[in-house]
């Protein structure tokens, strides 16, 4: 069975419609409709619609989660009088930030201070692009995907800054500061963590990886890497016990403190677009994707969007564990955590990277025989 | 230690000062005002009442008085002291050479009662707005008047 | 999930790994019930929930049957209110006023409290105060309102309160057993009924006196011949017959 | 750079600003300003009678309503020369104690959110409920409580108290072992709070500070030990006391506090249902029989000759010591009302432990101090 594609759904949809209509409308319009440019371009368009507003809802619904989980947590509820359980209260919430004024503090960059809430969306959003979530389901198979992903996603201290600057406040300055210094030195433990994983991997292609994982996921030889990834990636997504740029305590909101409105909900959507991103890649790069292990059950694993559906388990459950370590740590530092970060998180992801090179050499060694079987 | 130990211990020096009962505590000393900065560090280096509870101050019309609490861990008890100064100029040597925690109450008892504390390193309004002209707790200020008030705030 | 910690030893993995394992027991612990209640849907003074409340996880967290001396909005029973005064008295905010109810005699209208909750602090003197009990706090707590005039309540809003027939405090407050008595200054009493007239227990009679037979030389002052007498047991210490009095001749004092 | 972190910032817990002068995250210096919510209290209370101050007491200090009742209604009693009777002063050390642990448990509450711990907020809250539901089914109010009156208690405690009080204390004693694991048992709390804003015991003498801050610093000093008031000189419990004079002491001396309260709630529990007795003192003077006594406006009360006297109180209250002065001149409304608060003194010496920390430090380091607004500025 050809395995469902994002795109080959719209393509075949697109196309359907078009010259369903074409057959039904006169002359001119009918070449035009049925010409085969204008069929990619919608389909295409079709593709990135359905794509955003999927990943957009899945980050609405993180949200969710996260309200209802910290509840319990907390012995409460969390959000639950909008739709069943709460499920629409975001919505509510966007509808009520949408409605509110928007301001601008006297002193204020105006570029600087209306761009960086949207340049941070962008930024966090283009990721659901690059990142793919089931064969087939992404925008397209990029050799360096990874590369990609990372680079990207390594764009928004630059926009949180900017914002923090611009809005000419200490508070935000001070959280601005704070941010940048913590993503640069949190930047670098999670590139090594990733070499370890592209050395055992062999490719810098995301699929390619998940591939790699079908048989073993890289958690188990890669747990070190691992801890570092998920550290660095606390970090990246400003969570407790790093979440010092909006240290509520003493920072106010950090660097967000002067924003309201729909600019405060683009950067709320975007922070959790960006957590759900990184409990992408945590799953991508250490949890076997879209992939299970080979023990487990056929009807499992065969029915239709199983890749995707379990693909998404496996997200909430990471991203579960980084609320559940949001509920019950303190936050750390600044100076304490710039200093884990450099002076532990690199040491430890250089040894990580040792050892994936030993396990990638093991299995060209003979002595481990059960390694090669084990690998692709 | 009793009212009487504690005159006994202070007759010598500081022969000005009155020495009475006062339930519940180790007594009170009444003393002229010139002796203050004198007779509390005899008070904390000599008797052993080295942690100064509080600095208030009355407002009797004619005078105004200014009481200290000092507490001694020694002999758990407190110990009270205070001070009657005439109401025209009201001033009276500042507290905090001795016991530095007496800022803040010096700082309040100045904006209170209007009693300003020489060598104070900081007489800044503490609890009521900058420029306000009031003292509130002078007999002299009355409640209830809203309107007054907020007319005599000064700009600032 | 010890990131920044793993560094320095085994133990302080352990170190982190407490708080985790709390935090998780707890999650366990609320996942099916957590202990708070679903506020407009379920009241803890609704005497159909307070069985419900225990103090147990995966309960509605509280003591239970706490709600019966809860101060809230006082309900009025208009029908055994004396007039009397005391609760505006006693009240340190100044937040109750006598307004004239209608019913009652033209002549000397009926006068019940009106509160305003803008300016109460619920400390209760008012309740404590009522010598009939006609005024009393309620587990009635929900007061806000879109208008300022809004907050205070007419007698006839605080008797909607008591015809709720919601849970109302039920101590009462002894009376303290050396109070007070209205005692009388014989020679200036000029018998002008004003006080009996006005006390709203009924508790002072006008007896009268012997019109003394003036001497020679003497003038009789120039008054009614009665003197009013305090039945000390139904007086409740409101003080209105010392307030009506034109000759300042009642006052407070203990007997002999 | 000067920060303002105030009049309303998350880290104030109240209504204060604290002026501070960093140099990157380094605290040059700090300059706390107060007023924020100064009501003129001790104003209000010369044109109040006795027994209506103790409405202004539970707002003195918003989270311990009844440590500052018991402070006023002490020094009124001492002023007015009143006994009180031995059952009413078993119910207010009863009083006070839950109050502290009301109190503390706010302060947990609070200070762990200073340290960026979300959940065990709200296990503070929740379970400082409880306390609150016990203040509610004996005195009518939550967190205004209006009960002690001149001379004794407004009401006996209803029947079946001691058992549903009973029982919170054994919920809480278990709830204490959860709390110090989550704080105590994560290796981040002690890199945030170990040696951060230490004040030793000399200096803080020098400061005259007081409560659990002192305590911290190794000085073994409270009243309710030192100079037993009510009924605290017939209850067995001990001084918490920690050495670090740092926020991990505090919070140390704290958790002990609340332990030890649970000792002393149970003894007083265990008295209260052995023994039975007035509330209420039978001597108190009838203007003083509070909710019938119609004084305080202009011709009904006969001017007499009322006792002079100066009354003073000192109690333990949650924060630390706290001291009330009250003058009696002969008339219903006392003369003068002074009350210090130890919050007041604790924040006036915020140079000595705020300097050459951290930006990051200052929310913990403040709330270890344990800032209720309130008492400050009365």
């Amino acid at each position: 069975m050809a395995p469902l594609s994002l795109y080959g759904v719209s393509n075949s949809l697109v196309s359907t419609l078009l010259l369903h209509l074409a057959a039904v409308l006169p002359a001119p319009l009918s070449t035009l409709l049925s010409n085969g440019d204008l069929i990619l371009l919608l389909s295409v368009l079709v593709f990135c619609g359905t794509l955003l507003g999927a990943s957009l809802l899945n980050t609405i619904l993180l949200i969710w989660f996260e309200r209802k989980m910290l509840g319990r947590f907390m012995d409460r509820r969390g959000a639950m009088h909008v739709g069943y359980a709460g499920l629409l209260q975001n919505f509510a919430d966007g509808l009520k930030l949408f409605r509110k004024h928007t301001f601008r503090p006297q002193d204020a960059d105006p570029l600087g201070f209306f761009s960086a809430p949207t340049a941070y969306m962008v930024a966090s959003i283009v990721m659901f692009g690059i990142l793919p979530v089931s064969t087939g389901w992404s925008a397209g198979t990029l050799p360096l995907s990874l590369l990609l992903a990372l680079v990207v996603f390594s764009f928004a201290p630059l926009f949180i800054f900017l914002g923090a600057w611009s809005s000419a406040n200490k508070y935000s300055l001070i959280g601005g500061m704070r941010s940048a210094a913590q993503m640069i030195a949190y930047e670098v433990p999670i590139l090594l963590a990733v070499v370890a994983v592209v050395l055992l991997s062999g490719s810098f292609d995301l699929t390619t990886i998940v591939n790699e994982q079908r048989n073993y996921w890289f958690w188990g030889p890669l747990f070190l890497a691992l801890i570092v990834f998920v550290a660095g990636m606390l970090a990246e997504m400003e969570r407790i016990p790093f979440d010092l740029p909006e240290a509520e305590a003493e920072l106010v909101e950090g660097w967000n403190t002067e924003f309201g409105g729909m600019l405060f909900a683009f950067f709320m959507l975007a922070d959790y677009a960006r957590a759900l991103v990184g409990s992408y890649l945590i799953v991508l790069l250490f949890l076997g994707g879209w992939t299970l292990p080979s023990w487990v059950p056929a009807p499992l694993t065969n029915f239709p969007l199983a890749g995707i559906f379990w693909f998404q388990v496996k997200t909430y459950l990471v991203f579960g564990v980084f609320i559940w370590i949001r509920a019950s740590l303190p936050r750390v530092r600044t100076d304490q955590l710039l200093r884990v970060g450099w002076m532990r998180m690199i040491p430890l992801s250089l040894l990580s990277i040792v050892l994936a090179a030993l396990v990638v050499l093991a299995k060209c060694l003979p002595v481990f025989g059960c390694l090669p079987s084990m690998g692709s | 230690m009793e009212a009487e130990e504690v005159g006994a211990r202070l007759r010598e020096r500081f022969p000005d000062v009155v020495v009475e009962p006062f339930p519940g505590t180790a007594g009170r000393i009444r003393f002229p005002a010139a002796r203050l900065i004198e007779l509390l560090t005899e008070v904390r280096d000599g008797l052993g009442f080295d942690h100064l509870g509080q600095v208030g101050a009355i407002d009797w019309v004619e005078e105004r008085e200014l009481f200290y609490t000092v507490w001694s861990d020694r002999a758990k008890q407190y110990l009270f002291l205070s001070t009657r100064i005439p109401a025209g100029e009201p001033h009276l040597e500042s507290l905090t050479p001795v016991f530095p925690s007496a800022n803040w109450h010096e700082r309040e008892a100045c904006e209170l009662v209007g009693i300003t504390f020489d060598h104070h390193p900081d007489l800044r309004p503490l609890l009521t707005p900058t420029g306000y002209q009031f003292h509130p707790l002078l007999r002299s200020f009355r409640l209830h008047e809203p309107e007054e008030l907020e007319v005599k705030v000064r700009d600032v | 999930m010890s990131e920044s910690t793993t560094a320095e030893s085994n133990s302080s993995v352990l170190w982190v790994a407490k708080p985790l394992i709390t935090a998780a027991r707890q999650f366990g612990k609320s996942l099916l019930r957590p202990s708070t209640i679903v506020y407009p849907f379920e009241r803890l003074e609704d005497p159909k929930f307070r069985g419900a409340v225990r103090i147990a996880p995966g309960k509605p967290i509280g003591v239970g049957q706490v709600w019966d001396n809860y101060r809230g909005v006082h309900a009025l029973n208009i029908e055994t209110c004396i007039s009397c005064n005391l609760c505006a008295f006693s009240c340190p905010d100044l937040c109750i006023d006598m307004v004239t109810v209608p019913g009652g005699d033209p002549k000397h209208p009926k006068k019940c409290p009106q509160i305003d909750y803008g300016k109460c602090s619920y400390c209760g003197f008012c309740s404590d105060a009522c010598p009939e009990g006609c005024l009393s706090m309620t587990t009635r707590y929900e007061l806000s309102v879109s208008k300022r005039s809004d907050m205070i309540y007419s007698p006839q809003r605080l008797e909607e309160v008591f015809k709720a027939k919601l849970p109302m405090s039920p101590i009462r407050v002894e009376r303290p057993k050396n109070e007070d008595a209205i005692l009388l200054d014989p020679p200036l009493c000029i018998g002008c009924n004003a006080c009996a007239r006005d006390c709203p227990t009924k508790c002072i009679t006008m007896v009268d006196l012997p019109k003394p037979v003036a001497k020679a030389g003497e003038k009789l002052p120039k008054r009614i011949w009665k003197e009013p007498v305090v039945n000390d047991s139904d007086c409740v210490r409101c003080g209105t017959c010392i307030s009506v009095c034109p000759k300042e001749c009642l006052f407070w004092g203990t007997h002999r | 750079m000067w920060i303002n972190m105030g009049p309303q910032h998350p880290m104030t817990h109240g209504l204060w600003n604290l002026r501070v002068k960093i140099d990157g995250e380094l605290v040059l210096d700090v300059d706390p300003e107060m007023g924020y919510l100064h009501r003129g209290i001790e104003k209000i209370s010369e044109d109040r009678h006795y027994n209506e101050i103790i409405t202004l007491m539970d707002r003195t200090c918003y989270v311990a309503g009844m440590a500052w009742e018991h402070l006023f209604i002490q020094a009124a009693e001492h002023a007015l020369h009143i006994q009180v009777p031995e059952r009413a002063q078993w119910i207010r050390t009863m009083s006070e104690e839950f109050q502290r642990v009301a109190s503390h448990l706010m302060w947990y509450a609070a200070f762990v959110q200073d340290i960026g711990l979300m959940s065990p907020f709200l296990y503070g809250m929740r379970d400082r409920d409880l306390v609150l539901d016990l203040f509610q089914s004996y005195t009518g109010g939550r967190l205004t409580y209006e009960y002690m009156r001149v001379g004794g208690v407004r009401n006996d405690l209803p029947p079946g108290f001691t058992d549903q009080a009973r029982k919170v204390c054994d919920w809480l004693s278990d709830r204490f072992v959860e709390y110090d694991r989550l704080c105590l048992g994560s290796d981040i709390f002690h890199r945030r709070c170990d040696n951060l804003g230490v004040l030793k015991a000399s200096e803080c003498i020098r400061y005259g500070i007081t409560g659990p801050m002192l305590r911290s610093a190794g000085v073994a000093r409270d009243l309710r030990k030192d100079r037993p008031y009510a009924a605290y000189g017939q209850v067995d419990f001990e001084v918490a006391v920690a050495d670090g004079a740092d926020v991990t002491g505090r919070y140390l001396v704290r958790m002990e506090e609340l332990r030890q309260s649970l000792r002393i709630l149970r003894q007083t529990l265990d008295w209260l249902d052995r023994n039975a007795g007035p509330v209420m003192a039978e001597n108190v003077p009838r203007w003083m029989g509070a909710p019938y006594a119609p004084v305080g406006r202009e011709g009904y009360l006969l001017k007499r000759e009322y006792p002079k006297g100066v009354g003073f109180s000192a109690i333990e209250e949650p924060h630390g010591e706290a001291l009330a002065y009250v003058v009696n001149e002969g008339g219903e409304h006392p003369y003068r009302v002074k009350l210090k608060s130890p919050v007041f003194v604790n924040i006036a010496a915020a140079r000595q432990y705020l300097v050459g920390y951290r930006v990051a430090d200052i929310p913990p380091i403040m709330g270890s101090v344990d800032v209720c607004v309130g008492e400050v500025d009365r």
